[in-house]
């Protein structure tokens, strides 16, 4: 046995152990931040994988800010009615635990059972990255190959947003997201928040430009933008915009807007719909992720807001 | 033990251990958890299964990554809407159960209708 | 006119765009009508709305004249690396049949989501998430990848979900989260299943695979995964925990939406799966075993609407009851050799869904008026609503005996196409199933007809006016359920010559009145109601003389409702869906 | 020559492990939020500092040196950061101390 192979073992040892934790513990918040321990965990797994795209995304957006979404949550909870009462009963939950690790166990005779030598379409994604001019064949097939995937996806984004701001009071249509946080502009608090924005956007910048050729893009670029505006917003030194403010509208549907755009540019000009011309195939992709990294940041920076709280008008 | 295999037994204990969280835990915030968990063990499935196919000087299948990151998205807003409805419903409620037949109205209704 | 795995679709066809059109132009309404807000967000559902219709019927129009399925390849890449769209005859008729249901709520919900000069929630929400529904809905009719039609899954849900709590009561919320959290489980099996056919095959494409796919345990696992999520989006029973309250919280429009539309995506791709996917995979136990849910669905549904003290409760578990009729079709589709492949009852199966995406669309929004004019819409107190709100009471009736299958409804021609492909495949236990549930259908619109129907010497009071365009739409779609076997269907769905149903005659009188009476006897048999007849002398006789019969009845019903009260709790519904994905799997490896 | 930089290596990381088991120790027994984090930043950071500073002699280039530094200097930011604000919400009555 190698030592990547006892490494491995430990890893995937320590992360069904963290999981058992998350299941098991009694206390909500103690199995949210056995999650997100968890969370970032599976983001090595994903680097043992050799898929360090999807390791930036797990650690960015299902680590990260997925986690700051549950503690929050976990905390605003916190003086929630105890529902021990409705905790069922030890017969089903036994019946539950056997049928779980039934289907558990057929999916591993599945995995087991899969086909040697494993289909494959790495060699065709990389036989027709000549049409991108991108050397990143995940960025390749996310924005090219499977490009309606990703269009319809931001569009899923632009409906969470929807989703969340339909929850607001009537009264509180309109106005900003999430409480207004104080803080002393003179603090440390406030004095990181100015520090640590500028190398995280010149990080989330990279990590987006990077991805047309290496690991990267605009997803985990877009988390990480987000998550500095979150903290300049956290230490009171700016406010979450209004929701019926026009321009944030615009940067919310710049991503999906521009990617119909050239879809329907391919439509009438092109050969199809959401294809690009060859000669100008890397700019256009680039373009759209441009759009595409400003409606990230802005809807999961808005997304962990949660719903218009603070009317404008009133 | 490949890598493949190690990993592979830990995606399906997820699934196993997100289908049991999510049945038989009462509180939503952990039916919630329990979702994300049992997502990340399919995700993991996907990233065997690149794996397996790795070629064409590539440590991993491009295609399934990419299918990867478009679930992580889903399930990340899937997971803020669920926890909107979630934080709504207790300040509407003033409780978090989901049992059918529960009484309502305890906490004010700040909606304002 | 459908899928087949043979015919080779390597390039566009002519015409291919109208199917990237059916999904841009409804996301492009969704997009323009969240960034311009204010009092345009219903200009753009209203701009959208009669450019969908116009895709729907240029589809509908060109693709008797193609001679395949249409095909358009997006970005010009080929599967299996690049995604295609494909529109079969099936697609059509679902994306025909969307845009018609979708008007019609767009022209009913004009007033009841009447923007004001100030941005306002409920309005914005509401018709950007229509816009969204009808996008999601198209993507999933035409989408050739599994992949993709998971993506448009979620966007369906992600839409229909917060349709439910737009009032923002506690109880609607909790319906919504309820659905929300299920709908969740269902899609994340449906992804697992994906995952497992990437790694057997190597492709997700719908055409690419049912090529490729072979009876291996892997797949077979896949396949019962992905069929247990959908049938747990579609609210199949047992799996139906979510369904009563939310379709029945939402308000009216946002209702007909839910019941009408929204679980015939689901349903729409378990056809896929088991139609073009893998028709011989399944084998005849796992098709008799959805179809046993469906019958248990049919019952419960039923019996529990029968129970129920509100109408838009009763309509929600009617929808029960309709969604298991729908999964009749599985096990009379199987034929000799062993794959799923009788045309009579494909085509019967999605007629019926069909019929009952219009049929139930315009039973809501009747009710929806009738809860407008009286303030609530408890059965017992309906007496009198037939001289205050006619034409809403009349489009119920018409969804009503639409749905019971009396000729010429569109229901009345699935249920010939199934009653003749359940004598072709020897299975008359699903004959009888078929006719029962059409008098359990007629139970209770018979039981609600009979109450607002009923004589009243006060005159009961109501608030407001009448809607015109309210009870127009409602009306109109209710009318095109009665008369959707009139249609010429053949250049879309598989239906055989000569089985356009007659309107005049003997037999089909005996259709009408068969339903009918024993839809009446049924009523009257479980219903726990005190019932509006029963004050007349005749009735009373009568009445002596059936008691036992009618105590073993309500005996029954009260029984059947606390099982469903059991069923719909969270940890029994998570078990039942665990065994039902077991078994699915079990069922599909013994006959393997 | 490679033995001393080998040396430096064992010695340096392993003082980094220790103020990480301490750091640990400290997370798990101190008794509210705000020691918990004293604990956990001070020796997080000291920890992290002297793992980079044991693998500054591994690293083959110049570059792959800075890249080090500014992995500490990166967690140093964001240690700080998160500190503040776990601090801020325990002191407003967040997460049960």
């Amino acid at each position: 046995m190698s030592i990547a192979t006892v490494f491995e073992i430990v890893l995937a040892a320590v992360v069904l152990g963290l999981a058992i934790w998350t299941i098991a513990v009694p206390e909500t918040y103690s199995a949210t931040v056995g999650f997100v321990a968890y969370g970032l965990l599976v983001a090595l797994i994903w680097v043992r994988l050799d898929a360090v795209d999807v390791a930036l995304t797990e650690a960015a957006i299902g680590g990260g800010l997925g986690g700051v979404l549950l503690l929050g949550a976990a905390a605003r909870l916190r003086n929630a009615d105890p529902t021990a009462v409705e905790t069922p009963c030890k017969l089903v939950r036994l019946c539950a635990a056997a049928l779980s690790s039934l289907i558990a166990a057929a999916l591993v005779a599945a995995i087991l059972l899969l086909p040697d030598p494993a289909p494959t379409l790495a060699p065709a994604a990389v036989a027709k990255a000549w049409a991108t001019g991108l050397a990143n064949p995940v960025t390749n097939v996310l924005m090219a190959f499977r490009a309606m995937d990703t269009m319809l996806e931001k569009v899923v984004l632009l409906l969470a947003i929807v989703g969340v701001w339909s929850l607001a009071s009537d009264p509180a249509w309109g106005g900003r997201p999430g409480p207004r946080h104080e803080a002393d502009p003179h603090g440390v608090l406030a004095f990181l928040a100015r520090l640590l924005p500028s190398v995280g956007i010149v990080v989330g910048i990279y990590i987006f430009w990077t991805g047309a050729d290496h690991p990267g893009g605009a997803f985990q670029g877009g988390a990480i933008l987000a998550s500095m505006w979150l903290l300049v917003v956290m230490a009171g030194l700016t406010d979450t915009p209004p929701v019926s403010s026009r321009r944030l509208r615009f940067i919310l549907v710049a991503g999906p807007g521009l990617f119909l755009v050239v879809g329907i540019g391919g439509l009438c000009l092109g050969p199809a719909f959401l294809a690009y011309p060859l000669a100008l195939a890397k700019p256009l992709i680039l373009g759209i992720e441009v759009a595409m990294i400003l409606t990230i940041a802005a809807t999961l920076g808005l997304l962990l807001a949660g719903a218009p709280e603070r009317s404008e008008q009133r | 033990m490949s890598s493949v295999t190690v990993f592979g037994l830990c995606a399906a204990a997820a699934v196993g251990l997100g289908l049991y969280g999510l049945i038989t835990n009462p509180q939503p915030l952990r039916k919630i958890i329990a979702f994300n968990l049992l997502g990340s063990g399919v995700f993991l499935l996907f990233g065997i299964i690149g794996r397996r196919g790795a070629a064409a000087g590539f440590g991993n299948d491009p295609v399934p990554q990419a299918l990867v990151i478009t679930g992580v998205v889903v399930a990340f807003s899937a997971t803020a809407l669920a926890i909107a409805l979630l934080l709504r419903l207790f300040q509407t409620a003033g409780s978090t159960t989901l049992r059918s037949g529960a009484p309502t109205g305890a906490g004010p209704d700040p909606s304002g209708d | 006119m459908l899928l087949h795995p043979t015919a080779l679709e390597a390039a566009t066809t002519t015409g291919g765009f109208l199917l990237v059109l059916s999904i841009v132009v409804p996301v492009s309404g969704v997009l323009l009508a969240f960034v311009l807000g204010d009092r345009y967000v219903r200009l753009v559902a209203f701009a959208v709305v009669p450019l969908g219709l116009a895709i729907a019927a240029a589809t509908l129009a060109i693709l008797p004249q193609s001679d395949g399925p249409l095909v358009y390849l997006l970005g010009a890449w080929p599967p299996p690396l690049g995604v295609a769209l494909r529109g079969d005859g099936l697609s059509a008729v679902m994306l025909a049949t969307t845009a018609l249901v979708i008007s019609a709520i767009a022209v009913f919900a004009t007033t009841d989501f009447c923007p004001a000069a100030a941005e306002t929630r409920a309005p914005f929400a509401f018709w950007v998430l229509l816009l969204a529904i009808w996008g999601a809905l198209n993507t999933i009719f035409i989408g050739g990848d599994l992949f993709t039609l998971y993506v448009a899954l979620e966007l369906l849900t992600f839409a229909a979900v917060p349709l439910v709590s737009l009032d923002g009561r506690a109880e609607t919320l909790r319906a919504a989260l309820r659905y929300l959290i299920f709908a969740l489980l269902g899609s994340v099996l449906y992804l697992l299943g994906t995952a497992l056919l990437y790694g057997l095959y190597g492709t997700l494409d719908i055409v690419l695979l049912s090529r490729r796919v072979s009876a291996e345990a892997a797949a077979l696992v896949a396949a019962a995964l992905m069929t247990t999520g959908l049938l747990a989006k579609t609210a199949l029973f047992p799996l139906h925990l979510w369904l009563p309250p939310a379709h029945a919280g939402a308000p009216a429009a946002a209702s007909a939406i839910l019941s009408g539309l929204v679980v015939k995506g689901s349903f729409f791709i378990i056809i896929r799966l088991w139609f073009n996917v893998m028709p011989a995979l399944p084998g005849f136990a796992a098709t008799q075993l959805l179809a046993t849910m469906g019958t248990a669905a049919i019952v419960f549904g039923s019996v529990v609407a029968l129970w129920q003290e509100r109408l838009k409760l009763l309509i929600a578990y009617s929808t029960l009851a309709q969604i298991g009729y729908l999964f009749l079709m599985f096990p009379l589709a199987f034929d000799a050799s062993g794959r799923l492949e009788s045309d009579e009852a494909l085509a019967g199966g999605l007629l019926q869904a069909v019929s009952h995406a219009t049929a139930k669309a315009a039973m809501f929004m009747a009710v929806g008026s009738i809860y407008v004019a009286l303030g609530h819409d408890r059965i017992t107190e309906l007496r009198g609503i037939a001289r205050a709100r006619p034409m809403s009471l009349l489009a119920f009736a018409l969804g009503g005996i639409a749905l019971m299958g009396v000729p010429p409804s569109g229901a009345s021609l699935a249920k010939d196409l199934l009653l003749q492909a359940a004598e072709e495949s020897g299975q008359w236990w699903w004959a009888v199933v078929l006719q029962a549930g059409g008098m359990f259908t007629a139970a209770y619109v018979v039981l609600v007809l009979a109450h607002a129907l009923a004589g009243s010497d006060v005159s009961i009071a109501v608030t407001g006016p009448a809607s015109r365009n309210q009870d127009l739409a409602a009306l109109a779609l209710a009318l095109c359920s009665l008369l959707l076997g009139l249609v010429p269907w053949d250049p879309y769905l598989p239906v055989p010559f000569g089985t356009a149903p007659k309107v005049f005659g003997i037999e089909s009188l005996s259709k009408l009145l068969l339903p009918v009476l024993g839809g009446a006897v049924l009523a009257i048999l479980l219903s726990p109601w005190p019932h509006p007849l029963a004050s007349s002398t005749t009735w009373k006789a009568l009445a002596s003389a059936a008691r036992p019969l009618r105590r073993a009845g309500i005996e029954f019903g009260r029984l059947v409702e606390r099982s469903d009260d059991v069923l719909r709790q969270w940890p029994m519904a998570g078990i039942s869906l665990l065994v039902v994905a077991l078994l699915l799997a079990a069922l599909m490896l013994a006959a393997n | 020559m490679s033995l001393a930089r080998d040396m430096m290596t064992i010695v340096a990381v392993s003082a980094g492990a220790f103020f990480f088991l301490a750091g640990t120790v400290g997370l798990l027994r101190f008794p509210n939020t705000l020691t918990r984090l004293h604990a956990l930043t001070k020796a997080d950071n000291l920890g992290l500092g002297l793992v980079v500073l044991g693998l500054l002699p591994q690293a083959g280039s110049l570059r792959g040196g800075l890249k080090l530094i500014s992995i500490w200097l990166l967690g140093l930011l964001a240690g700080a950061t998160v500190s503040q604000l776990i601090a801020r919400t325990a002191r407003q009555g967040g997460p049960a101390p």
